[in-house]
């Protein structure tokens, strides 16, 4: 049973399951996680199994909940915190800013910080305001945190592993949108280090870089590309910080331009440190300049509108089709 | 009427109601520390909350329970809050509470119907809305979360307005000033501090005016809650603070978010804070006239907690059935707003069968005008995602319109080519 | 007296005097911006001359402030408001980013936002932790935010007059440790709009990009280079959000060269921005990557080392070089 | 030695003392309101903090004040708290605020030196800090602000390790478990929040431990305190809130941030509030005594107010001439901690005049001890940047890094080259 077909949501389940079950400092906190098992039901059954003092319904304060989180972690804990939206993260700002991510280096060292706080983002679902943005780029320009997103089910599940273990705190960005993505899951094989890219598909035309909800796009949109005879690499990048520019770099000497998508807008978005620091490693590789599709400048807008907001196939190729004509 | 059904209630969530004890008992027994350690508490400091003597009471306060209307329907005198309604306004208040489940039950079945995305319903809460809805003066000025329908009714925002946001063609969209009724307000808790602003700017104006805040019980967790308590008392500020703990914050009790009763609150903050039963509109209407009126003559906040009860999910998105008990929303069903208005008002004989029929059919008429608004409503132009996003402007979204529009040219183009 | 010779920090409380005189509507608000004028003297003087209702001693609490300010901006009021340093914004980053940034959105235009934020913001005055950072980018990224920074006193004060009249919430980032360095104020004239940039020095070779604190250093490293032969541009881009990428692109269309200096770090900041819209429109026109001088992927050091983290004049040349060697 | 002199009594403060009135008197003239508006206010709600009778009353509490100690050196006794300490344990008390005090002048004057570049001057909190600190147990846990160096001292932290942040060297650096003593926090409040996660913890290990946490008056405006105790009354944790009300936030008097007395904030939440003379070492330590073993009791979290003051400037940067008289400074010097334990000492014939003596030199070690400690503190290599960002390194870190290295070697050879 080492390999089972799960949904992304599962895949995170178990692996939370697994921590609880090998670690007895490992906690879960935050909003609805216990009886209700959130409302993606990703903590769903923990609570059961693993008691009301290990899997813990706070209070409706995001500040207090990272707060505390660093309080249980300096006790020895490993809290791992649930946000609900991505839209709430805000009021636990200052908490992960000022305190979470420097305490670390405030203590020379001293001291460790393992908390991972997981934040269901991302659009698509036709949901009301704040319930699917994408503010990775806030929380990757802040030293001291890591920024990781899964985009599928074993990636999931290892990197929720990998991300509890790690003595630093972790922000988690979960794709909610395919939540319910089935995929396999090998429990038994570490699928690379946690900061890594991985190139999910080999091509020789142009790179896509993509993490999260956009791997599934970029990868579809490889195939259509492919159909009218354009190669497409497609990394999933993982990791949005620290970066691993050396595999997107690889890549890029290779074929010659990159696409960067994400759901974020596109202004102060990934994409730019993405686009800067590769036109700057590979600057007589490029054929043409990164290009980026991602947000708009603008409010995540109503769930009628969002698929236009959104990128997707279309705007994907779009771009690839403007790199190539450089 | 009063017993119309809504989708909310649907009978797969009874189904559950064979277990043994509510969740509320159940939750009782497991605090961080054992309660009998409680018990040996000794008076060790001066100004103790004394009422803690268990720390999940927080239900059990019915003694400071302001009401004037029993579940029962009878009328009962209070020695601080009184009211005297005429029959005209009495039937208002009921007219107003059946016409806003009409609309509330309306919503969620067109949720239902996929016309919608997603619905918070007030079930049960159209006591506490209703009556402090209509405390309130015109140039008063409203701050509600996202559930408060009611309120918005007694403002006169055509319930249309409030469906935008959930069908998902705006982010609410109305304009506050036409009603003095804010925006719904998604981020827990933010909106009360927007109140207390709002509320030193019409004390800076000489205004007598006064604010409401509307928020949960579980927002009163929040840090932006505590803050609008401090500031509105540091600066005096004419606004109410009207708390519905209609005891859940999603799938979390009570309990969860204090171990007191929320209103005492206030008082650690210098201002009175005051318990209403939520399911009494007489009451509610009393104790929120008396908060404003206190706001109006210069002496500052006042916290109301509506006790009360949200008898359907949390949103139509939610499954009640996973953390709590049928039986529990059954014993509050006994005490349903409606039902002891209709009650007190056909054994008073202030209204009659013709008025209840006409109401019916007023009912059948909004919940038509409701459903044929929200299908009417068109979806938004793509293009409108880039408009207000400033008010001065901006170079960006200027030239992020322009590229998406000759986007979405070319795709024109391309689909006119492939043709 | 149209024109007259002002610190920063004195140019910003001409500018505030003068909207708290014109605007009955305009209100300042902040920690200790009463009395003691502020901890950087910005607010000198006003409540003595304004009162209490007009100058607020606020609770000591920036959600508060932020989230009071955004109703009496509701109420009518133009609230400008002061956070005391960089790094106690954060309390009140979810109002600024929830609430204040999506208001006019969220009323589809029917509400107003003019809120102005003061940040005294950037490091180099030997201060202990929190006061010394540079967290722009933060809310640049941010839609409905304007994100701006004057770096001499003529803009100070006609920046902080435009930003008080825009009917958009305004972040105003203060150069703090050129507070006390004096330049011309001509109250007569408006130097021309909030977010347009502006040519300083005109050169050549290459293009230096620098806002606020760092102007300066920009400007004095043209004049070094100046006597090694090299001619060096340096544009003032005053307005981090939006950015006026049209003069950025002008410059660099007739240098060749770009080279964007900022306190921030420079992972996920202004200059990635900058680097990959240049690099696009520009693409032709390149001969080196854009490079970025900019702060560390470390929480700002200790005041004893920051001159080392701080971009100084050696490390924009060294960039200079590593361009031109290109 | 009590009075010995510490920069920050600069003369050009008392210069201006010769303005009519208290900076205090003024602000009570101008709530938001008019005070008048509030005579006229009726009980119009039921559970009114009755004590609001003024606004502005927070300094008119003394009846609730616990006292052991009076101004005068006279042993008085309170009905809930008493203490009974031994001549050793009072003469140690007296000797350890001596030296914090000491200490703090050191660090005063070593800023105007120029060896620091800021300090925050505990001047006049020694009783608050000293008692509080002496009653905690090793195994306790403190979460300081950015002040306590007085609880630092009694938790043996060594004095220089507090100096590293404010000479510039580093943010803290020292290890908080090697004394249970947390690096100290400038970010107002936040600590409060650890104190009550570290306090669940310690629950959760089944620990009788207590954990103690330190904010300023100021600081009780911030949403996170009001969420730390909201978070420590639900999951009835063992920590005990510390207020110092030193009556100022930088230039704000404690008006500015609540209208009733600050202990009373407790009782809300659900649990009590306790008024204690923060000037009063004896009163201190009894009442956070009692308020720690409540919390090893499993009773959970209490709140102290110690009503002191802050004698000196906010920091070294800061120039209270600007917003308060030195009258008040003076008034309050009649109140000094360490002068009326030494008259007690004195008057009971506890200390004779060596141990005066003694102290004395004890003192001049000390302050020797800190100056050359500082002197000798090295910078920071600027390599040491990149150092502790991540515990488990960063591929980007090593990438700046190793950049840096490169250019500060690019440099270091273009120097040769220069030569
Ligand atoms: C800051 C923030 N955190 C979390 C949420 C998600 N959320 C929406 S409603 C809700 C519960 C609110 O409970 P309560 O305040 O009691 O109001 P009620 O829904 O019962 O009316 C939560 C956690 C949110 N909207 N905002
Ligand atoms: C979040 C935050 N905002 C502002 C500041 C700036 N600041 C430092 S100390 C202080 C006043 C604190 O007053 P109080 O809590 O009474 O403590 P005290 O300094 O009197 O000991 C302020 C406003 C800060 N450090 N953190
Ligand atoms: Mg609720
Ligand atoms: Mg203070």
């Amino acid at each position: 049973m080492a390999v089972q077909k799960l949904p992304i949501a599962k895949a995170i389940n178990e692996s939370l399951r697994k921590a609880l079950d090998t670690d007895p400092k490992v906690l879960i906190m935050g909003e609805d996680v216990g009886k209700l098992g959130g409302v993606f039901r990703v903590t769903d059954g923990l609570q059961k199994d693993f008691g009301e003092d290990r899997v813990i319904d706070t209070p409706l304060a995001e500040s207090g909940i990272v707060g505390t989180a660093i309080g249980l972690a300096l006790r020895g804990y490993r809290p791992v915190v649930e946000i609900q939206f991505d839209g709430f993260v805000f009021p636990a700002y200052d908490q992960i800013v000022t305190q979470l991510a420097k305490m670390h280096a405030r203590a020379l060292g001293k001291v460790k910080m393992p908390v991972v706080i997981r934040i269901p983002y991302g659009g698509g679902i036709g949901a009301v305001e704040h319930h699917s943005e994408s503010p990775e780029a806030l929380f990757a320009h802040v030293a001291g945190l890591k920024v990781v997103s899964p985009s599928t089910s074993n990636d999931a599940y290892w990197m929720m592993q990998q991300a509890i273990q790690s003595d630093d705190p972790v922000i988690f960005f979960e794709p909610k949108r395919r939540y319910w993505d089935k995929g396999e899951v090998d429990t038994d094989a570490i699928p690379g280090p946690l900061h890594s890219a991985r190139t999910l598909r080999e091509g020789s035309d142009l790179t896509l870089v993509a993490y999260g909800p956009m791997v599934k796009v970029c990868l579809e949109a490889a195939a259509a590309a492919q159909e009218e005879g354009k190669s497409l690499e497609v990394v999933d990048l993982r990791s949005m910080s620290p970066i691993d520019f050396d595999t997107v770099q690889a890549s890029v000497e290779r074929t010659g331009r990159l696409v960067v998508v994400h759901e974020a807008p596109v202004f102060y978005g990934s994409g730019a440190e993405i686009a800067a620091r590769i036109t700057e490693r590979c600057f007589y590789h490029l054929e043409a300049p990164v290009l980026r599709v991602g947000g708009f400048h603008a409010p995540y807008p109503p769930a009628r509108v969002e698929e236009e907001y959104l990128p997707g196939l279309d705007r994907v190729l779009d771009a690839v089709d403007r790199s190539l004509a450089y | 009427m009063t017993v119309e059904s809504t989708a909310a209630r649907k009978p797969s969530r009874s189904s559950n109601s064979s277990g043994a004890g509510t969740k509320r008992a159940t939750a009782k027994k497991s605090p961080g520390k054992a309660p009998a350690k409680k018990a040996a508490a000794k008076s060790a400091t001066r100004d103790a909350a004394q009422r803690e003597a268990s720390p999940h009471d927080v239900s059990q306060h019915d003694s400071e329970l302001v009401q004037l209307l029993t579940p029962e329907g009878k009328r009962v005198e209070h020695p601080e809050f009184s009211i005297d309604l005429s029959p005209d306004e009495l039937r208002g208040l009921y007219r107003d509470m059946v016409l806003t489940r009409r609309f509330d039950a309306e919503a969620t079945s067109l949720q239902r119907q996929g016309e919608l995305g997603l619905w918070a319903s007030l079930l049960g809460q159209e006591a506490a809305q209703i009556g402090s809805g209509r405390a309130l003066r015109d140039d008063d000025y409203v701050f509600p979360t996202y559930r408060e329908h009611g309120v918005a009714w007694c403002r006169g925002v055509p319930p249309e307005n409030l469906l935008g946001m959930f069908r998902g063609v705006n982010h609410g969209g109305w304009d506050p000033n036409t009603n003095n009724f804010q925006l719904y307000t998604i981020v827990i808790g933010s909106q009360t501090l927007h109140a207390t602003g709002y509320a030193m700017g019409v004390a800076k104006d000489g205004a007598d005016s006064a604010v409401i805040a509307y928020f949960g019980d579980g927002a009163s967790s929040q840090g932006d809650v505590a803050e609008s308590f401090t500031f509105s008392a540091v600066y005096n500020a004419p606004v109410v603070f009207f708390c519905q703990n209609n005891q859940w914050a999603i799938s979390e009790p009570t309990e969860k978010q204090t171990r007191v009763p929320l209103y005492q609150r206030a008082r650690g903050y210098g201002f009175p804070g005051v318990r209403v039963d939520g399911n009494d509109v007489l009451a509610c209407l009393a104790v929120t006239r008396s908060a404003l009126e206190r706001a109006r003559r210069g002496e500052g906040p006042t916290l109301v907690e509506a006790f009360t009860y949200r008898m359907g999910a949390h949103t139509t998105s939610d499954d009640p059935t996973k953390y709590r008990r049928d039986e529990e929303r059954e014993a509050w069903e006994a005490k349903d707003p409606i039902l002891r208005l209709r009650t007190y008002l056909e054994s008073e004989k202030i209204a009659d069968a013709a008025f209840f029929t006409s109401l019916e059919e007023e009912s059948e008429v909004l919940g038509k005008r409701v459903r044929e608004a929200v299908r009417a409503m068109p979806d938004p132009d793509p293009m409108a995602i880039f408009d207000n996003v400033y008010a001065d402007g901006s170079a960006l979204v200027d030239e992020e319109r322009a590229q998406f529009a000759a986007y979405q040219a070319s795709f024109a183009d391309s689909v006119e080519e492939g043709k």
